[in-house]
């Protein structure tokens, strides 16, 4: 089981750097996204793995729980980078819509102020 | 006996599923695709139900529930989008 | 008047000038002279205790924790300098005053002077070497500004930034020595640094910090081979070049030897380094002025040569050299500032400085050409001037100086050199005054206003009088100022008659003056022997050098940070993952000690979709809307693996979170292209998969042997574990934790949500308010659009569906807090109830039955969660306290309330906000006028033709 | 008494298992799109209620305790299955089909995925 | 308990929520409220700076849990003053953004204005590893809010890679922290550093990437080369009184180094032994000579500012990894002088790039050129670390904090040269905007000065109190230079505080330790 | 008192719907759960409700339920065939084909549910409707014979529907 998960998170990883290497935004949030996916279950799996003890604590029985904090430490990660992929996709998309190109790469020339700058 | 039901319905359901990843992947339009993956949840959601049944504990069933009801939205945002291109209009 | 106050009323003076100038050039003008006048008088206060070989002083501690402490301290030499900075200073700006035309901001360039002013005398009388090195490098500051002073003029910017690059360098350079020097001493101190020759001088950082001083001192003072920038510093309007440039800043270097000269002189290498220097500056300098054709090119070389004269005197290390240094200082000073003032005059009437387009001036010009006469003659060394003597006891002293063994080397050169200043000094009178009168000056020359030449005249007379009868004029300064210079020590035996018999000196003076005469008569022939010499520009050189190094910096700059963020990228993980790998083996990692569980059946299955899906995304990423379903899966599997793995709430999140980010990316990829063009080499993919596998072994490998171990040390988690149910009032203790143990980190949390969804907000009004909006309206959809976007069937399935959603929603955000569930998925379940009405009935429908507006729920989610937090300091309990307890009301079974659960509608509510805000703003960018549709489905056969039946309803 | 029950469910369980493999086995067997359509739409959404209908009678029959939240998600498959195989179709019948290969939708002319004003010049369905 | 350690964090938390839903429509009361806001804050930071400086450390208790359980909050003197800078930096510069407009060109800039304070502050206040976490995102997406405010391509371009990198980072972070707490079973810092001393040498490789990961997100955050690549285009173009602000940003990874490095991970505990030290220093000095390098190469005012930015990191970081209480004392100083002056230096260039853009060519001269200039030398002399400002004493302290070092030499080297190369390529940079610019016009209309010039004029609404609000930095940087005796004192005793971190564990966990 | 009913219920159906869908989650009886239970059913409608404009009467509850034993045995049916088809007949011999089926139904619910029904049971999909919603396109798996598959649908399910509906 943890082979799985730990080969799992190696090539999530792996997936979403290389996506990242691309030069358009796209791929590289995509890159993003599944490198998210890794470091949650990473995370996760900090707390080490146990199969059916849910930390939801049983009244009536004395049953095994698995470890709660990593779980709550992923749900905040979860949803913080839901949020950082909703704003990295906003800006993606007006700054192609703003430039009509979706090259994330730039030139060190450009600047705010150039001529042709629309803002 | 229920065991080897149980054993039978996951093999039948995880050979569905890996031959849904298979149409995903070789499909020739992404409206296959999308049906793939359509019924890839709906296997899943089926192999969650069994695994349930098997251990004999609850805990499947809210996601299963919430994936059937959110699997649901994926996919017709996808056809909308095949069809329109914009999905909320 | 306090040491403080004299050093300080510069600094004051500054600012009255810059607004006084609205009142008039003179206004700034008296102002500036009046401060300076001040503060000269508060110098004089002191002659009395100076002259009886006191120190005053003024002790300020400023920074001990540095030993960086505001201490200042006047002795002779402190006076002396003082004295030339603020005597010469007065003379400059009265002469400033005529001598600046209408256009030039004159309320500004006394404000410069001043600033100089300021730090000048911060140098000759901090008694702190690190006080002393912040006026130091103010003087290149100020200076910096007074070069440049004519902004338009070309020379005046190089000029000033070559003068601020080489003398500010040499600054910083000194910054070190003085550390090292006060890191010896074990203080910052001059009093206590100037008691500890022995120590320094054993110390076997001697030499370092020796070199690293000298290289302050000799680009002050323009010693060869930094001497190239003095000249170019002669953009600069005449007062300036006159004040900095012979009188004051150059001398900067000077004093600091002197100053330094108990401590550092004497040995070996203070001789080699600092006497070589001098005599070599004093040669060249001379040779070059003979040849300037520009007065103040002359003149600019000429102190250049007398400065490395005076360096020389201070480098030979005997008292009477030092003697003979501090005469000439004060004599140069004198004929040398009359003569730049004198060379400002002819420019000023004449229009032109160039020797070549002058001469005869003698009758239109009487009494400047007498002040420059007379100034040039002592310059040249003729008694009975005050040139003369100095001079003397220079060469006087040369005779006595052996270099390597060599007897005659020194004084040979010496009187070449002296033979050289000889001649220039005459040119400067022969070429410019006399012979015969010309016709074509640029301008109609005439004697200056008196306010010109009194300045001149005045020190024109001191170089007389000092010359005449130098013991009673200046005697006694000089007497004290050598004393302070070789540290208090008994003084040598001195002179300073004209007459001393016939010594060697003497016939070298003659020597010098004939040789003199005879070079200028030859000038011809040697200029134009000089002009076929190869000589290096050091100016040319040095702009070359800067120039280059700017364009090589500007290549560094821009191929390093060239905007490629993939190379950055790539950069960032080889050395995360090269650093992480050094760590691993720089350590011992322990024994395994947990068993891994079996793998079985599903989990298998599911790691092949995994995988399966993975691949798929590197390998057809091209196809954008592919990778969208292959993330998909990747999606589903993991959160059902979260599922199979305990942690049910981790699973609920993650498949609706999955769902809401599959919709946003799809929205934007409407607008985007759907294929990703190639564009990295295939050898560029080999490299990013080669760095990526290894990042992904990396992360694998690590996740791996944390899994296999046990904590080394008890989990904090138990304690959650154990307090969820007393301490929390729930059950699901990952809910507990969220919004109870570690509330404060949802708290931060929904923040983080509502911060992106206002961003996404912002970003559309930013972008819908360009020309982007026209873009929207005419651009094309990405193929053919099929009819009928509200299918009929859609809409009624999401009607039934909607109530159910809903109901599911209140399910699993109540049930939160005892079972798997809460705030976060309720609200992401009743957006999604919400969003699935826009998809199936249009979003003009929707959102005008919309009952809440998003900013309004972001605001009050978060408000309700920060009110709960703050609701328990209301019982005396830190912020996010929570509480809990029963309710029964029979029939009911008990029932729990909990704050946390009200906490949790603040996460709930910020969470629907946030998602529906951030979905509306972005399906605002397909919106357009046509859109606005007053039905929800397209077709609906009992809108279009109502049944027969119906009708007749309708008519009963 | 078990023994009836657990036989059940285990027919129960069997049959759904074949279904679910029928459905996408046939996604892969069949060639034609709209063929394909049939398969999953059917077969898989019975062999999840098989599934679920015997968890229910598993809960129900052997454990004794009254279980019928199964009940809930075959109530969202069968509400959702028709609308995911409408979508599909329509996309098939945008995408493949002319009007004129399709029944004559009497008299309204056209289907109401083909009945769209054309827009020019836009490029076709890049073959994703 | 002592509320007033949360309050830097809760009032903003509350006031922009508040700005959101009730003043979405109206500026000008935006505009007052927050302008308050940060009033409020600097008050509170006065209050607890005060209580900090007594030299006890308080802790405050998140829902009443105890540490490690729980999360705590922790005043001591270096958080301290921290919050105290960020009140003192944002207050100049929200004046500027009103003054220049700025906020008015797209939407809910006090809003993300205040929920970035309240990152930053918050980041400096946690006691919690994770919480710091939460407390970086927190500043870092309302800094790609604020980046991106007001839009443009070029802007917006820039903003993705400055997004995408420092998701990146969170990624990483996220890594360091479950590695810690897979190895150490806990988040709290005190309780990390307590269990790291404990840990046994057999098994310290995990620990120790564990640590090495952290390091690196900080000082991502700190720029510290090969991780400064996201600095210098999303500085160059954002809004620069934006950038300004984010002065502070680097600050919070310099901040995190020094709390971590001094508490958990120090120089005596061997189970870290020489993860930082090793490289940190060479990084920082190639770090300094990078932004010194680049300040002379740049073409365009922002971005030689942004390497500005880098420069003093490097400074910084260098004073920072010779890891001695007097070192650390120096550093502490130069983190005020450097936020300063790199907001300074920001928000000149905005009123250089508002009136004639930034290129650093000669082009007609611009309003108030006289004044601007004259800042501009201030800025500039501020940055280069010349005398007479703090600048000049923050480079002693260093350089006499390294005296004794081991690579003192090269440590000396570099920062002298560094600031040579800085000297040169701000006068250059200076003459060529303000002085060169007037030979252009000379060339043009015959010989006018600048008074007669006829100048472009100020776009500003309210020039007034944007330069007012530039004063106030310059201000800031005299009264540092003045009273740098005291400043000292305070840093020296803070750096004491730092190198006992019994006293900080003890506080957090009690007597436990 | 009809009108006190109306006024805490105003939509019956819906309420008790939900109110069942409620116990169904909280997967027990018990008198909390359905209270809790009624008090959301009687709220959500009111949110909902503006979505679901001109909801329909429903008449004839016999005719609904027969319609749904119906239905339930055409889908296994339907699957049994389906699955013969689709594992034993090969495409050679199996005739797909589209199908027109001119509806008599106007109430969008009732279509949707034809067309839902039509979907779920032997080898049959509900593809389209017609621009103007008069006819369903429906595509058959294996259909020799297309107007038995009309009358079929028109006979066994929309005549119901009608009576359900209209
Ligand atoms: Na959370
Ligand atoms: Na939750």
């Amino acid at each position: 089981m943890e082979a799985l998960v730990a080969s799992a998170v190696g090539i999530l990883t792996a997936a979403g750097i290389f996506l990242i290497l691309r030069r358009r935004t796209f791929p590289v949030i995509l890159g993003l996204s599944l490198i998210t996916y890794a470091v949650n279950v990473f995370l996760f799996a900090t707390g080490r793995l146990a199969l059916n003890a849910p930390a939801v604590l049983n009244k009536y029985e004395d049953v095994p729980y698995t470890d709660p904090l990593p779980q709550a430490l992923v749900l905040t990660a979860i949803v913080i980078s839901f949020g950082m992929t909703a704003v990295i996709v906003m800006i993606a998309l007006s700054a192609y819509l703003s430039s009509k190109d979706d090259h994330i790469d730039m030139s060190p020339q450009d600047s705010v102020d150039a001529p042709g700058e629309d803002a | 006996m229920i065991e080897y039901a149980i054993y039978f319905a996951f093999t039948c359901f995880g050979a569905a599923i890996l031959m849904c990843l298979w149409r995903i992947i070789t499909a020739d339009g992404v409206g296959t695709r999308v049906l793939a993956l359509d019924t890839m949840v709906i296997n899943t959601i089926a192999l969650m139900i069994l695994y349930g049944l098997d251990q004999g504990t609850e805990i499947f069933f809210e996601a299963a529930m919430i994936i059937a009801m959110l699997g649901f939205v994926s996919t017709v945002a996808y056809a909308r989008f095949m069809l329109r291109g914009n999905i909320i209009e | 008047m306090s040491l403080f106050l004299i050093a300080a009323l510069p600094f004051l003076g500054a600012v009255f000038p810059a607004l006084l100038i609205r009142a008039g050039r003179n206004a700034a003008a008296s102002a500036a002279g009046l401060t300076t006048f001040l503060a000269l008088m508060g110098l004089l206060i002191h002659i009395p205790a100076v002259m009886r070989g006191e120190v005053v002083t003024a002790r300020f501690d400023w920074i001990p924790g540095l030993g960086l402490n505001a201490n200042f301290m006047l002795d002779g030499l402190g006076f002396l300098f003082a004295l030339l900075i603020l005597g010469i200073g007065l003379l400059i700006i009265l002469y400033a005053r005529f001598y600046l035309s209408r256009e030039d901001p004159m309320g500004q360039f006394y404000t410069y002077l001043l600033l100089f002013q300021g730090a000048m005398i911060g140098i000759v009388l901090s008694d702190n070497i690190l006080l002393l090195l912040i006026f130091w490098e103010l003087t290149s500051l100020s200076s910096f500004l007074l070069i440049g002073y004519w902004k338009h003029l070309p020379e005046g910017r190089q000029g000033a930034r070559m003068a601020l690059a080489v003398t500010g360098g040499g600054g910083l350079a000194m910054i070190a020595g003085m550390l090292i020097l006060g890191n010896i001493v074990g203080s910052y101190d001059l009093s206590v640094i100037l008691q500890n020759k022995e120590l320094i001088q054993a110390s076997p950082y001697y030499l370092p910090a020796l070199i690293l001083i000298l290289l302050g001192c000799f680009t002050k003072s323009a010693q060869f081979p930094f001497h190239f920038w003095l000249p170019h510093a002669m953009a600069a309007p005449t007062p300036v070049s006159a004040y900095l440039h012979s009188a004051t800043m150059v001398k900067a270097g000077l004093f600091l030897m002197a100053r330094m000269w108990p401590v550092l002189s004497g040995t070996d290498a203070w001789f080699y380094i600092v006497a070589t220097t001098g005599l070599v500056t004093m040669l060249l300098g001379a040779v070059i002025a003979l040849f300037k054709d520009d007065l103040k090119a002359l003149l600019a070389f000429s102190t250049v040569s007398h400065l490395g004269l005076i360096t020389m005197l201070l480098g030979f290390g005997t008292k009477f050299a030092a003697v003979a240094a501090v005469f000439h200082i004060i004599n140069h000073a004198t004929f040398k500032a009359a003569l730049f003032m004198t060379a400002g005059i002819v420019d000023h009437e004449t229009g032109t400085r160039d020797i070549k387009r002058l001469g005869g001036l003698r009758h239109l010009m009487p009494i400047t050409f007498t002040i420059g006469t007379i100034a040039a003659l002592s310059m040249a060394g003729l008694p009975p001037l005050n040139g003369f003597l100095s001079k003397e006891m220079m060469l006087e002293e040369t005779v006595h100086t052996t270099w390597l063994h060599l007897h005659y080397l020194v004084p040979g050169l010496a009187l070449v050199a002296a033979l050289f200043s000889a001649a220039y000094s005459f040119r400067f009178v022969g070429h410019v005054f006399l012979g015969p009168e010309r016709n074509d000056y640029p301008a109609h020359p005439h004697d200056p206003p008196i306010g010109l030449w009194v300045a001149p005249a005045f020190l024109v007379v001191l170089v007389i009088l000092i010359g005449l009868n130098s013991a009673a004029i200046v005697g006694p300064l000089v007497a004290v100022v050598s004393s302070a210079v070789i540290g208090g020590e008994k003084l040598p035996y001195y002179s300073l008659k004209l007459w001393h018999g016939f010594t060697p000196a003497l016939f070298m003076s003659v020597v010098a003056t004939l040789g003199g005469l005879f070079l200028l008569g030859l000038h011809k022939h040697c200029e134009r022997f000089w002009n076929t010499l190869p000589r290096p520009e050091a100016k040319v050189i040095f702009e070359a050098l800067i120039n280059r190094f700017t364009q090589l910096s500007r290549w560094i700059t821009d191929e390093l940070h060239n905007g490629v963020l993939s190379r950055y990228a790539i950069i960032f993980v080889a050395f995360t993952v090269g650093l992480g790998y050094y760590a691993y083996t720089t350590g011992t990692i322990g024994v395994e000690t947990r068993i891994p569980l079996p793998a079985q059946f599903i989990p298998i299955i599911g790691w092949i979709c995994l995988v399966g899906a993975t691949l798929g995304i590197m390998w057809f990423h091209r196809n954008r809307l592919l990778s969208l379903v292959l993330i998909g899966v990747v999606g589903l599997i993991v959160s059902v693996a979260f599922n199979y793995l305990s942690a049910p709430d981790l699973a609920l999140t993650q498949i609706s979170v999955e769902v809401v980010t599959m919709i946003l990316l799809l929205l934007s990829l409407n607008f985007l292209p759907t294929e990703t063009p190639w564009d990295s080499s295939a050898a560029r993919r080999w490299r990013d998969a080669a760095i990526s596998v290894v990042a992904g072994i990396g992360s694998g490998a690590l996740i791996y042997a944390i899994m296999l171990r046990d904590f080394a040390f008890p989990t904090i988690s138990d304690f959650h574990l154990a307090n969820s149910y007393k301490g929390g009032g729930g059950t699901n203790v990952v809910n507990v934790i969220l919004v109870d143990f570690r509330g404060f980190d949802t708290f931060g949390e929904i923040i983080v949500l509502g911060i992106a969804a206002l961003i996404i907000f912002a970003l559309t009004e930013a972008v819908l308010g360009t020309n982007v909006r026209g873009y929207l309206l005419n651009r094309k959809p990405h193929w053919p659009q099929s009819g009928d976007s509200h299918p009929l069937m859609m809409v009624v399935a999401t009607r039934v569906m909607m109530p159910i959603a809903l109901m599911v929603g209140a399910y699993i955000f109540f049930r939160g807090h005892n079972q798997p569930g809460g705030g976060f998925i309720a609200g992401l379940i009743v957006a999604i109830a919400f969003l699935m009405q826009y998809m199936a009935s249009g979003y003009t429908w929707a959102i005008e039955r919309q009952r809440f507006y998003y900013h309004g729920t972001i605001g009050w989610g978060v408000l309700i969660a920060a009110a709960t937090g703050l609701g328990a300091w209301f019982n005396e309990r830190p912020f996010l306290t929570s509480d809990f307890g029963y309710i029964n009301w029979p029939p009911l079974e008990e029932f729990e309330w909990a704050t946390a659960m009200l906490f949790d509608t603040g996460v709930f509510l910020a969470v629907l906000g946030a998602v529906m805000l951030a979905l509306d703003s972005l399906s605002r960018f397909a919106w357009r006028p046509g859109m606005a549709q007053e039905f929800p489905m397209d077709i609906n056969p009992l809108r279009d033709d109502p049944p027969e039946q119906d009708e007749e309803k309708e008519q009963a | 008494m078990t023994f009836i029950f657990e036989l059940l469910i285990t027919v129960f369980l069997i049959v759904s298992g074949i279904f679910g493999f029928v459905g996408s086995f046939g996604m892969i067997k069949l060639k034609d799109p709209m063929s394909r359509l049939h398969a999953p739409t059917k077969a898989t959404t019975l062999g999840v209620g098989g599934v679920l209908l015997a968890s229910i009678c598993h809960s129900v029959l052997l454990e004794g305790k009254l279980s019928l939240h199964e009940l809930l998600i075959t109530l969202f498959l069968f509400l959702t299955a028709p609308i995911t195989a409408l979508f599909i179709a329509k996309w098939h019948v945008h995408r493949h089909e002319k009007p004129s290969d399709l029944p004559d939708a009497g008299e309204d002319e056209l289907w109401a995925t083909h009945a769209v004003e054309q827009v020019e010049d836009v490029p076709d369905h890049s073959t994703n | 308990m002592n509320h007033w350690i949360v309050a830097p964090i809760v009032l903003p938390a509350i006031l922009a929520p508040f700005i959101i839903m009730v003043l979405r429509y109206h500026l000008d009361l935006q505009r007052i409220f927050s302008v308050a806001g940060v009033v409020a804050l600097l008050g509170i930071a006065l209050t607890i700076t005060a209580q900090a400086s007594g030299g006890d450390i308080q802790v405050y208790e998140l829902g009443d849990w105890p540490a490690p359980f729980g999360i705590v909050m922790v005043l001591d003197r270096l958080s301290a003053m921290m919050v105290l800078l960020t009140a003192l930096l944002a207050l100049p510069i929200v004046l500027y953004a009103i003054a220049s407009g700025w906020d008015d060109r797209g939407k809910h800039f006090h809003a993300l204005f205040h929920f970035q304070l309240m990152g930053v502050c918050g980041a400096f206040l946690t006691g919690d590893a994770f919480n710091l976490f939460v407390f970086f995102e927190v500043l870092l997406i309302a800094s790609y809010g604020l980046m991106t405010h007001g839009g443009g391509s070029v802007r917006l371009k820039a903003g993705v890679q400055y997004v995408a990198y420092n998701l990146l980072g969170s990624t990483l972070f996220l890594f360091a922290l479950g590695t810690l707490y897979g190895v150490t079973g806990t988040l709290n810092m005190a309780d990390i550093a307590l269990r790291v001393a404990e840990m046994s040498a057999e098994d310290t490789a995990l620990l120790r990437v564990g640590a090495v990961l952290l390091l690196l997100v900080f000082c991502i955050k700190a720029a510290v080369l090969p991780l400064h690549f996201w600095l210098p285009a999303s500085y160059a173009n954002a809004p620069l009184p934006v950038a300004a602000l984010f002065a502070i940003m680097t600050k919070v990874g310099a901040y995190s180094i020094i709390r971590m490095y001094t508490l958990a991970f120090g120089p005596e505990v061997e189970a870290t032994q020489g993860l930082a030290g090793d490289w940190l220093q060479p990084a920082a000095l190639v770090t300094l000579a990078v932004g010194a390098i680049g300040i002379l190469g740049s073409q365009h005012i922002a971005r030689m500012v942004a390497f500005c930015a880098i420069a003093s990191m490097g400074t910084l970081l260098i004073a920072i990894s010779l890891v001695t209480p007097q070192a650390s004392a120096a550093a502490l100083y130069y983190v005020f002088h450097s936020t300063l002056a790199t907001a300074l230096m920001f928000l000149i260039a905005d009123l250089i790039m508002e009136r004639r853009g930034g290129a650093i060519t000669p082009m007609t001269p611009m309003a108030q050129t006289g004044l601007i200039s004259g800042l501009f030398f201030v800025g500039a002399i501020a940055m280069a670390g010349m005398p007479p400002l703090s600048g000049f004493i923050g480079k002693l302290l260093v350089l006499d904090a390294a005296r004794d070092a081991p690579g003192s030499s090269s440590v000396w080297a570099v920062v002298l040269i560094g600031s040579f190369v800085t000297i040169v390529g701000l006068a250059r940079a200076g003459s060529l905007i303000f002085w060169k610019s007037h030979d252009a016009e000379h060339i043009g209309s015959q010989g006018t000065a600048d008074e007669e010039a006829t100048p472009l004029p100020a776009p500003e609404p309210q020039p007034g109190l944007a330069f007012t609000s530039v004063f106030g930095l310059v201000a800031g940087l005299i009264l540092l230079t003045i009273f740098a005796g005291p400043a000292l004192d305070y840093t020296s005793q803070t750096a004491e505080q730092l190198f006992t971190p019994e006293h900080y564990i003890s506080a957090v966990l009690g007597g436990e330790e | 008192m009809i009108k006190l009913l109306r006024r805490v219920f105003p939509h019956p159906h819906l309420t008790f719907l939900l109110t069942v869908v409620w116990v169904l989650l909280a997967n027990n009886g018990s008198l909390n759960s359905l209270v809790f239970g009624l008090i959301l059913g009687i709220i959500i409608p009111f949110v909902t409700q503006p979505y679901w404009p001109d909801q329909p009467k429903l008449r004839n509850w016999p005719m609904i339920v027969e319609y749904l034993l119906i239905v339930l045995w055409d889908i296994v049916m339907a699957n049994i065939t389906v699955a013969r088809i689709i594992l034993f007949k090969r495409d050679a011999d199996r005739q797909p084909n589209w199908v027109c089926i001119p509806l008599e139904l106007r109430t969008p619910e009732a279509i949707t549910v034809l067309a839902g029904t039509i979907t779920m049971t032997p080898g049959t999909v509900s593809c389209d409707l017609s621009a103007q919603g008069h006819n369903l396109l429906v595509h058959c798996l294996d259909a020799p014979d297309p107007e038995a598959v009309r009358d079929q649908i028109k006979q066994r399910y929309e005549r119901r529907l009608k009576e359900i509906f209209e």
